[in-house]
């Protein structure tokens, strides 16, 4: 059987989901970011990010190379983690785009429970739920909105990697 | 100087229960000399009240109702003054039943207004002023455990239905739900529901078009209709199902149902009709293979099938 | 560490205006060489900057815009980075003009909200956010001298009336109103309007009835109608006066118009008509002799005269 067959087909139904539901509320950001403030292309904003120190997540274990079951799940887990902690920094990003950012937040949440819980039921969850490091500082709202280009960018194509993970998970 | 003051012992007794108040008039009451006469009114009958006289010299007049029997009593206290009849204290007394379990209790999620709406039945009246709340919490197993509590839900006046928004709901996880309702003779619970947020998601209905022949789309056959449709928008993340509807028009002969289909089709041939026959369509669509609540039907298309 | 930061002297100016940016960059700045080129980027249009070296040894890139000619500018600094433009801080610059005063400032009792309704034009737009306020003072003289403020008005977003509710009133003294609109570069006043409140009182429509023929009723003569009205029943402490308008159905004929008539009549004959024919009959009601708005006028009562 796949490296994934003891994975429940329902929690992964919800889990493609999930992540189809986060990334629509990325690229809403992402959209409205462009629309409003002309960030457009994160490739923009590379100097800044290494100013700012935005960190990313490891996905190794989710790689095609290196496809480990629990190994993946606890990286997903703790990139969206992070994720969380990244977005609550940009915190004061725009009152207009503040709905939108909530938006994703509660969904990068509500997805990391699911994980967090499946983690549970196979008896892989991490002994200690993970703590969140420190975050970058923004200190102006353009810093929030090329943070928010950035965050988005890098969880687009984290969530690409980990839905690819899953979907080899969820061949039988 | 105040001449009489009423005392209740609750100012609310369930329907039909007795109540026994009492008028206490004070000694220094200047107008009352002893031989006067207290009555109580009751709504609009006068009664004589039974006469006490207290350690402290004051009077005190009592009156037991066996039976209250309407909702809501004016008890006048009274002094027979003249020719007339003074008013002395009044008192408001209200009869009822305490609140009926709510029930039929139900629950959508509504993605439009990204929030949890939950309707119940108040049960029958029961003549007081109750207070209905939506209580929940969120539960890792099948709500037999709270995990965190949620925020009560309280409706709008005389509603009965309340909207948990997005911020206090994990759309993925289990959560109990139940309506207290409250009054002052007591309180109900309606039974618990267990469910998953998205488990009741309704959809809004899916958008339905003709393909009008283009190019690239040959006509459709005798007795063939073209279409396609699309699902709501803001549900293009959802995995869907859905399910096509049709009546010849004017719509005697009942609805013909095809399905399950896709929930996104660029081109889709409905073949089996009667040539040259308008038909009504309608389109609706559900979370699948996840559960979820048919949408309402798409509003209905009318085209009309080609010649033979 | 940060390697620009956009400093300006206002981030709001008059449209027109010119306006100097500056961006400084710092020292540590680790990607920048000395030869790097600060770019800044004007909306979506490159300008280089004016390089000046500060004192503590950071670069300083200016950038003056002669005149600001749209209301909203992104003005980026940014440095070329190799291949690709890294953008290094963003300013958001806006640019207006002072609020025009508001005009045409008109305010009417409401009886059924019990207060008073003021509207205006708030004048062409200023492209800034602009907060409208309706300001008021009671008053003995004719508003000349301010006895006791009255607390502001605050309109709902973009809405240009509000409604001074009936506990900050004097119903018939004299206040002085206007209407104050702010934003970023200026402050204006419309013109002050003094006004008693019920003086400016409008009424709701009277009810006008046909009178049917009964014992004590004889049947009207051939061209003429028997009517009654009432006046709005919560305005029947007001003297008023009214007047009624005919017009044969259909209506190419104008209004012929009757008054002044008496605010309460239980019979009332009209007169003058063509015989069998359909007349639309409308009332309407107005303070008097004390000042006051026409009301609207009532439904239309369609009758139809007898023949000759």
């Amino acid at each position: 059987p796949g490296p994934g067959s003891s994975l429940p087909q329902s929690f992964l139904l919800k889990c493609f989901e999930q992540m189809r539901k986060v990334q629509a509320d990325g690229t809403a950001l992402q959209e409205r970011l462009c629309a409003t403030y002309k960030l457009c292309h994160p490739e923009e904003l590379v100097l800044l990010g290494h100013a700012l120190g935005i960190p990313q997540p490891p996905l190794s274990s989710c790689s095609s190379q290196a496809l480990q079951l629990t190994g993946c799940l606890r990286q997903l887990h703790g990139g969206l983690f992070l994720y969380q902690g990244l977005l609550q920094a940009l915190a004061g990003i725009s009152p207009e785009l503040a709905p939108t950012l909530d938006t994703l937040q509660l969904d990068i949440s509500d997805f990391a429970v699911n994980i967090w819980q499946q983690m549970e039921e196979l008896g892989v969850a991490p002994a200690v739920p993970p703590t969140q490091g420190t975050m970058p500082t923004f200190t102006s709202s353009f810093q929030r909105r090329a943070g928010g280009v950035l965050v988005t960018s890098d969880l687009q194509s984290f969530l690409e990697l980990a839905y690819r993970a899953l979907r080899s998970f969820a061949k039988p | 100087e105040e001449c009489g003051r009423i005392s209740l012992p609750t100012p609310i007794v369930h329907l039909g229960d007795p109540i026994t108040a009492s008028c206490t008039i004070s000694p220094n009451c200047s107008h009352l000399d002893p031989e006067s006469q207290i009555l109580w009114k009751l709504g609009t009958e006068l009664q004589p009240g039974k006469r006490q006289r207290l350690a402290d010299g004051r009077q005190e007049f009592t009156i037991t109702v066996a039976h209250l029997n309407s909702p809501r009593v004016l008890l006048s206290c009274c002094l027979r003054w003249g020719t007339s009849l003074q008013i002395l204290d009044q008192a408001e007394v209200q009869a009822g039943y305490p609140p009926a379990a709510p029930h039929n209790l139900s629950c959508l999620m509504n993605l439009t207004t990204n929030s949890l709406i939950c309707q119940w039945e108040p049960g029958p009246n029961n003549h007081l002023s109750t207070n209905f709340t939506l209580k929940s919490f969120k539960s890792r197993g099948n709500c037999q455990t709270q995990e965190d509590s949620i925020p009560d839900c309280v409706p709008n006046d005389g509603q009965n239905h309340c909207s948990i928004p997005r911020r206090h709901l994990q759309l993925y996880q289990n959560m109990g739900i139940w309506v207290q309702a409250e009054n002052a003779l007591g309180t109900s619970k309606s039974p618990q529901l267990c469910l998953v947020p998205m488990d009741v998601v309704k959809l809004e209905p899916p958008t339905l078009w003709a393909l009008d022949p283009s190019p690239e789309v040959a006509p459709p056959q005798p007795g063939c209709l073209l279409l396609r449709w699309e699902p709501w928008r803001p549900s293009l993340y959802i995995e869907q199902k859905c399910e096509l509807r049709h009546q010849p028009q004017p719509g005697e002969a009942s609805w013909a149902l095809v399905g399950p289909l896709l929930s996104q089709t660029l081109q889709y041939e409905l073949c089996g009709l009667l040539p040259s026959t308008a038909y009504a369509l309608q389109l609706r669509c559900t979370r699948w293979p996840l559960p979820g609540h048919w949408s309402d039907w798409s509003p209905s298309l009318t085209l009309t099938t080609a010649q033979q």
